[in-house]
């Protein structure tokens, strides 16, 4: 079977070839290509493994909402909606500041328990808890797509919402993923790069691998998640996570410049208010 | 989770302590308390641990079973871990009050044992899609002094590499389907590979410096900790943030350096005691039929 | 016909399948104190395979989710039993809040509040918690057994021990403590004394038991409960002159 | 080797430490800050856009953060995207600074300790009566958040005498003041002139107009009912007064009385 | 809960009078109450009253189903207990009445094997009769163990399901409705009882009412069986040794004469439903529910669809409400 991934439609009809004679045994059935073209040293999106994939953001999604934001990188797609503050529901422990609730939903699937305790501790870092004693800020998040890399993507919708409904927050936070093949670095990977990686064998990743995803507060520089999976030196965990800042950065300039556009647009509003 | 309610005088003084390197109990920042591991505390399982670092106190016990692959990985075993938080360590794990931290550390748990590739879950294969071992580990906790994740971690590669995992002498077809044998042999069995096996390494940020088998005074005066799983080999098999503090980048980058380094001496030093129970145990090979089991001194 | 087995002819000069004689009770240990600062009072008690562990946390104030009918001239007792997943040789995946164990969490309520002097801090709360270890048979005598000693080491004023053992009566032989393998062939009568006014406190029956035969499992029983508060009451002064040599 | 690393953590963390956010360290303030350190006062240009995050300036005694910001460590940062606006208190010689978005979008709002809040009654018993909160100063809330008024609380002086029947009628609009959070409710206060009832509607059906501290009347029928009632306040910055004084001398908030 | 508010003159005239001897309801102290038995239009309903005033209802069913994992050659044997807040009085807040007597009744009937589970095996880990008793405490004045322990006997006793067996031919399950079979009996090994007592100072009042439950200490249960064996101990006091040998004693005595009166109502009852044995026809089986067991298999492998195939499977029995089985009683 052909190993080269620029050519997939040959993959696809050997497949189907395969299939017909009913031998291959359900492993074989699709083989993982290569993260890295060797020849032109390109991903299978067609881009270097430092780049990012594009992204688009936008809020006030959804009229009526408190705040909303759509966020799209690549084809991860992720909306988020915040509602509240809300009195709090008679179960919950009272607290004598506010409680945030975060919901998400993964269209045709289901996120992990653990990725939303991660998102959740992340808007508990990021939201001024102290201004809203006693209320519920709810966020939902729908992740519309998951090409990979949702949770950053998440972090990154959930910030702009906060942001566009006025919720005081310690400052706007970003995320990105990066993956790491044992020997190079995989920035913002896509769901086929993800799945290709099977962290569990420990025969074939002696030289280590993982997934790294960090939440980022821009202006303070600060961390408000981390996680990682897979196995990993501290040295390359280190350089991971400059790079992953680096990246964090450049996502922050694209949701700064929608937010100076958006606040163009609240001058333009003024002035008409004024006339 | 078990906590300790302290004034804010007590608080600054922990941390000042902390600041300068000498904690409350008189240790410096990267220094672990005592602890002590015994084998076969619970005799009616496959391998147990009863792991104490000064008052933390957990049992880890594992029970092995037959079972069906998953489909997704048809030539691996399976190991599940379940965290149960008993009332003797604290009132408020009464009823179903300790369910929260269980499934926290449960969870933390299992993506660093699955995700790392720290033991080779095809040896605990038997035959591909059809049988595999289902490793149980059941952690008890009796007490909980603070430092509960490492203690838990360590006591979990320490379970699992005393564990006794029968073996299948080889495969019989029995209406064309393969069906594992096994001796009649008792004393034939084999032990995982845990060379590769993690521990974890929590972290909680006192004042403004990391320290390391925290105790509960210490763990009250911190918002958040990482928990750092760290393998032998000093690399970083998992990193959890836990609680909502933030973190610089450096901060983070030395805390795990720290870990590693850390890591790869709590790593030795059960390793060793590993070994040293597998011997043990060895050489007080069970007679049968069992006798009552030797009683030590009422105490 | 049956066949004859080992174990037949080692009952024919009333040896045990496990090599005791009926009336020899197994192996105990037990300790005080083993969760020292955190618990107000702790212990553990093995008899053979059979290992508890129980803690006392109390007198403290009673908590908001009891505090509603509660009475503020009397004490509550509250009393819970766990065992533990690996405790049987079949795991169970969850034990919470099944049938069993909310039975015996509170008939152990029950015997506590017997042997607790009542009321002696109004308007508090005094918590016992048991945790079954290892179920080699005998389980709820133990709890009991770990339970009083964990009272004692607390330093609640009790009006007595309790103490506590199984007994039964096979081929026409009575035998104290039984095990976990002649569980499943006899009944077995859990038997709880008062030590010091051997009035009974505790009876609980597993399997048929000939009413004929009650008699001499109860004396059998008793005697065992005597054996019993021995250990338990050596344990108590060990632990004490200890106390008081570190107090010198 | 391994105190060398230690070392070089310490001076590292050093720097930051004084802008963490989020560790609940309890430092006094008198260790880290000399006094003489914060005695200027710099120019604000305002008008800047801000992002969340963004800081602003220093935060002393001549500047304190308003909506839209909030202080931490010596600095005062934006907490919402909008534009710097300052307001001066200068008998005070205070600035505070805000951020708004000048959109007409309302900013965020929830009931805080020591907010003025307009409610509607609910329910009375003997000893309190239980309200909605709909706005918050003059920002209306999204989802309606409950509070009580305790007997007590009515009206400042003689607390045991007032009584819940004579003060307020169910579905009176209410101003009230928070003033602590209990079990589960906001605890409000309506001990103040300027609070208590601020309009009712009769049997007959008619917004009833007020005839004295305690009555109200009907327009239409002359029938009276009591009420604690308030004395509006037209002052676009008693808000903000309202909630200063409450924090700062509670004696200084109570107004000349009419 | 709310602990019950009891007058204080009401617990000194009780106390009083046990210690002289004299009893509410002019019983003698180690005289036992009344019992009354009567079955129901439908089979395995039984309704024991203890006189005066504590009335206990229980029903049994069956259905099929898998047996457990642990032991697949026996049937299932559940037993729920529910108390109505009207027999009370007051609001049922915890679970711990009907608990406490759902444990007495299982310890008896279930983990002393009354019942043999084995009969009820139909194919050897596949298939299995699980029996199901619902008890119903309609009104309440102590001694609920007792009465709850006799209606479920009652109800055991009376109890008859359809013949259901695998066709050695087809593989398939065949369960003939009540009316084409002779029914089948539950075969029990030993009859349980249960007597209770209240302790007072070295006095035993034989099952006592509800007053003297919540004012005396303390309360011995003892449940015996028609051959004499102790299957039940409960104490909630302490006790001398003799008085509790004098407790089984009378609770054995009285055991059988109630045991005695419960097997001639057991007789009558089946007399009176006594239909001649139903005699096959030759043929083509008529009304019989068909099912094949792969059909069975294959439902059993999606969960959810489990439970709607074996209603589908014995329709007649699973009923749980009484009416319908009232009405589908043909005999």
């Amino acid at each position: 079977m052909s190993n080269d991934s620029d050519s997939q439609m040959e993959v696809g009809q050997s497949d189907e070839f395969e299939r017909l004679k009913g031998q291959t045994k359900s492993e074989s059935l699709f083989p993982k290509p290569p993260l890295v073209n060797p020849k032109t040293n390109k991903r299978q999106d067609g881009r270097s493994p430092k780049d990012v994939r594009p992204i688009y953001v936008q809020t006030g999604v959804r009229d009526g909402a408190k705040g909303s934001a759509y966020v799209e990188m690549g084809t991860t797609k992720v909306l988020c909606i915040v509602s509240g503050p809300k009195d709090l529901p008679k179960k919950m422990d009272l607290s004598s500041t506010g409680i945030i609730s975060v919901d998400v939903q993964l269209v045709g699937g289901k996120m992990s328990e653990k990725d939303v305790i991660l998102i959740k501790e992340c808007m508990e870092a990021v939201v001024i808890l102290e201004k809203f004693p006693k209320c519920l800020l709810e966020i939902f998040l729908t992740i519309m797509e998951d090409g990979g890399s949702s949770i950053a993507a998440s972090i990154c919708a959930a910030g702009l919402a906060l942001v566009d409904s006025g919720v005081p927050i310690y400052d706007t936070p970003v995320g990105s993923t990066l993956l790491y093949d044992g020997k190079d670095f995989y920035l913002d990977p896509s769901k086929s790069e993800l799945d290709s990686v099977d962290l569990t064998d420990s025969e074939k990743n002696d030289s280590g691998g993982g997934i790294v995803t960090m939440g980022y507060l821009p202006t303070r520089e600060q961390i408000c998640l981390f996680t990682m999976e897979g196995k990993m030196d501290a040295e390359v965990l280190a350089s991971a996570m400059d790079s992953l800042t680096n990246v964090n950065l450049k996502v922050f300039a694209v949701i700064r410049h929608h937010s100076m556009e958006l606040m163009k647009e609240f001058k333009e509003t003024k002035s008409k208010v004024n006339k | 989770m078990a906590e300790v309610l302290l004034s804010e005088e007590e608080k600054y003084y922990l941390v000042l302590g902390v600041a300068q390197d000498i904690r409350v109990d008189g240790r410096s920042r990267l220094d672990y308390r005592s602890g002590d591991v015994e084998v076969n505390t619970v005799t009616n399982s496959h391998g147990s641990v009863r792991i104490r670092l000064a008052e933390t106190d957990v049992i880890v016990a594992a029970k092995v079973d037959l079972g069906v692959p998953k489909t997704e990985t048809p030539n691996q075993g399976i190991i599940k871990f379940l965290v149960d938080c008993s009332p003797t360590a604290s009132p408020d794990f009464e009823g179903r009050g300790g369910d929260q931290l269980a499934e926290t550390i449960c969870r933390i748990l299992s993506s660093t044992y699955a995700k790392s590739s720290s033991i080779n879950l095809k040896s605990l294969c038997i035959v591909p899609k059809e049988f595999c071992y289902i490793v149980d580990v059941d952690i008890l906790v009796l007490q909980c002094g603070g430092n509960l994740l490492d203690v838990i971690a360590m006591g979990v590669k320490a379970c699992l590499g005393t564990c006794e995992i029968p073996r299948a002498s080889g495969t019989r077809y029995d209406l064309g389907k393969p069906v594992p044998v096994f001796s009649k042999d008792e004393f034939q069995f084999d032990y995982l590979d845990v060379s590769k096996a993690p521990v974890i390494v929590t972290l909680p940020r006192v004042g403004r410096y990391f320290v390391v088998d925290a105790t509960l005074e210490e763990e009250s005066c911190s918002k958040g900790k990482l928990a750092i799983g760290v393998a032998p080999d000093g690399s970083i098999t998992s990193v959890d943030k836990l609680g909502k503090a933030c973190y610089q980048v450096r901060s983070i980058a030395a805390s795990v350096q720290m870990a590693a380094k850390v890591g790869v001496d709590v790593n030795k030093v059960l390793s060793d005691r590993i070994n040293k129970l597998k011997l043990s145990k060895l050489h007080s090979a069970k007679p049968w039929p069992p006798k009552p089991e030797e009683g030590m001194d009422v105490e | 016909m049956a066949y004859r087995t080992h174990l037949d002819d080692l009952w024919e000069q009333q040896i045990r399948p496990d090599g005791r004689t009926p009336h020899e009770l197994r192996n105990i240990t037990c300790q005080m104190g083993i969760f020292h600062p955190q618990a107000s009072g702790s212990a553990s008690f093995n008899i053979g395979n059979t290992k508890v562990m129980a803690a006392v946390y109390g007198p403290h104030e009673v908590r908001s989710s009891q505090k509603k009918h509660h009475n503020p001239d009397k004490m509550i007792i509250n009393c819970e039993y766990s065992s533990a997943t690996f405790s049987s040789n079949e795991r169970k995946s969850s034990t919470k809040a099944d049938r069993k164990s909310m039975e015996i969490s509170s008939n152990l309520r029950s015997v506590m509040e017997h042997i607790i002097i009542p009321d002696i801090f109004p308007g508090s709360q005094i918590d016992v918690y048991v945790e079954l270890l290892q179920d080699d048979g005998g389980s709820y005598s133990a709890c009991i057994n770990a339970a009083t000693l964990a009272l004692v080491d607390a330093g609640i004023p009790i009006r007595d021990y309790a103490v506590a053992i199984t007994a039964t009566m096979s081929h026409s032989v009575c035998m104290v403590d039984i095990n976990a393998q002649e569980r499943g062939q006899c009944a077995e009568l859990t038997i709880g004394v008062l030590a010091q006014s051997n009035e009974i406190i505790v009876l609980e029956l597993a399997n048929l038991l000939q009413n004929f035969y009650l008699k001499d499992v109860l004396d059998e029983g008793i005697k065992g409960c005597a054996a019993i508060y021995k250990i338990l009451e050596e344990a108590v002064r060990q632990k004490f002159n200890k106390m008081e040599q570190s107090l010198v | 080797m391994q105190k060398d690393s230690q070392s070089t953590q310490s001076t590292a963390e050093e720097e930051e430490y004084e802008i963490d956010p989020e560790e609940g360290v309890p430092v006094p303030k008198r260790l880290l800050y000399a006094d003489d350190k914060l005695k200027f006062k710099p120019k604000i240009l305002t008008g800047t856009p801000c992002m969340p995050g963004q800081r602003i300036c220093l935060a002393n005694e001549y500047f304190e953060a308003g909506e839209g910001a909030y202080e931490f460590g010596e600095s005062i940062y934006a907490s919402a995207l909008g534009f710097l606006q300052t307001e001066e208190f200068p008998e005070q010689e205070l600035t505070v600074v805000s951020v708004k978005r000048g959109d007409g979008k309302p900013p965020f709002t929830a009931p805080y300790v020591g907010a003025v809040v307009t409610c509607i009654v609910l329910s009375r018993t003997q000893k309190l009566c239980r309200c909605l909160i709909t706005h918050v100063g003059s920002v209306k809330l999204d989802d309606v958040v409950k509070g009580i008024i305790r007997r007590e609380y009515i009206h400042e002086k003689h607390r045991d005498l007032s009584e819940v029947e004579t003060s307020f009628g169910v579905g009176d609009t209410v101003l009230a003041r928070i003033v602590g959070i209990s079990d589960g409710d906001f605890i409000m206060s309506t001990g103040e002139d300027s609070l208590g009832v601020a309009t009712a509607i009769s049997s007959a059906g008619y917004y009833m107009v007020p005839v004295g501290w305690t009555r109200m009347e009907c327009p239409k029928t002359k029938e009276t009912l009591p009420r604690k009632v308030a004395k509006i306040v037209q002052d676009k910055n008693v808000e903000y007064w309202h909630r200063r004084n409450m924090i700062k001398k509670e004696s200084d908030a109570k107004p000349e009385k009419a | 809960m709310k602990p019950k508010t009891i007058a204080n003159c009401t617990r000194s005239l009780v106390k009083g009078g046990a210690k002289n001897g004299i009893r509410l309801g002019a019983r003698g102290i180690h005289e036992f109450r009344t019992a009354k038995i009567s079955f129901g239009n439908s089979v395995g309903s039984c309704e024991a009253v203890l006189l005066p005033g504590t009335r206990v209802f229980a029903q049994a069913s069956a259905a099929i189903g898998e047996p457990s994992d642990s032991r697949p050659g026996e049937g299932a044997f559940t037993i729920s207990v529910w108390v109505s807040p009207a027999a009370t009085g007051e609001m049922v807040g915890s679970s711990e009445k009907p608990s406490a007597i759902a444990r007495t009744l299982e310890r008896m009937f279930k983990e002393n094997r009354a019942v043999d589970l084995e009969s009820l095996c139909i194919k050897f880990g596949e298939l299995a009769w699980i029996l199901r008793v619902d008890v119903h405490v309609i009104e309440m004045n102590g001694c609920l163990q007792d009465t709850a322990a006799l209606a479920v006997l009652g109800a055991l006793l009376t109890f008859q399901r359809p013949q259901a067996e695998i066709d050695v031919n087809t593989d398939e399950l065949v369960v003939l409705p009540l009316a084409e079979c002779t029914p089948v009996e539950l075969h029990l090994f030993h009859l349980p009882a249960v007597m209770s007592f209240a302790l007072c100072d070295e006095i035993l009042l034989a099952e006592p009412c509800q007053e003297e439950e919540d004012i005396l200490p303390g309360k011995l249960l003892v449940g015996i069986n028609d051959s004499k064996e102790l299957c039940h101990l409960h104490l909630t006091h302490p006790i001398e040794q003799e008085l509790l040998l004098e407790a089984t004693k009378l609770a054995q005595a009285q055991c059988l004469d109630r045991l005695n009166m419960l097997k001639g109502l057991v007789e009558e009852v089946k007399t009176q439903r006594e239909v001649p044995i139903y005699k096959r026809p030759q043929g083509p089986r008529a009304t019989g529910t068909v099912l094949s067991l792969s059909a069975l298999e294959t439902s059993s492998r999606n969960r959810s669809e489990k439970k709607p195939s074996i209603k589908y499977l014995s329709p007649l029995i699973t009923a749980s409400d009484i009416n319908m089985l009232e009405e589908l009683c043909i005999l």
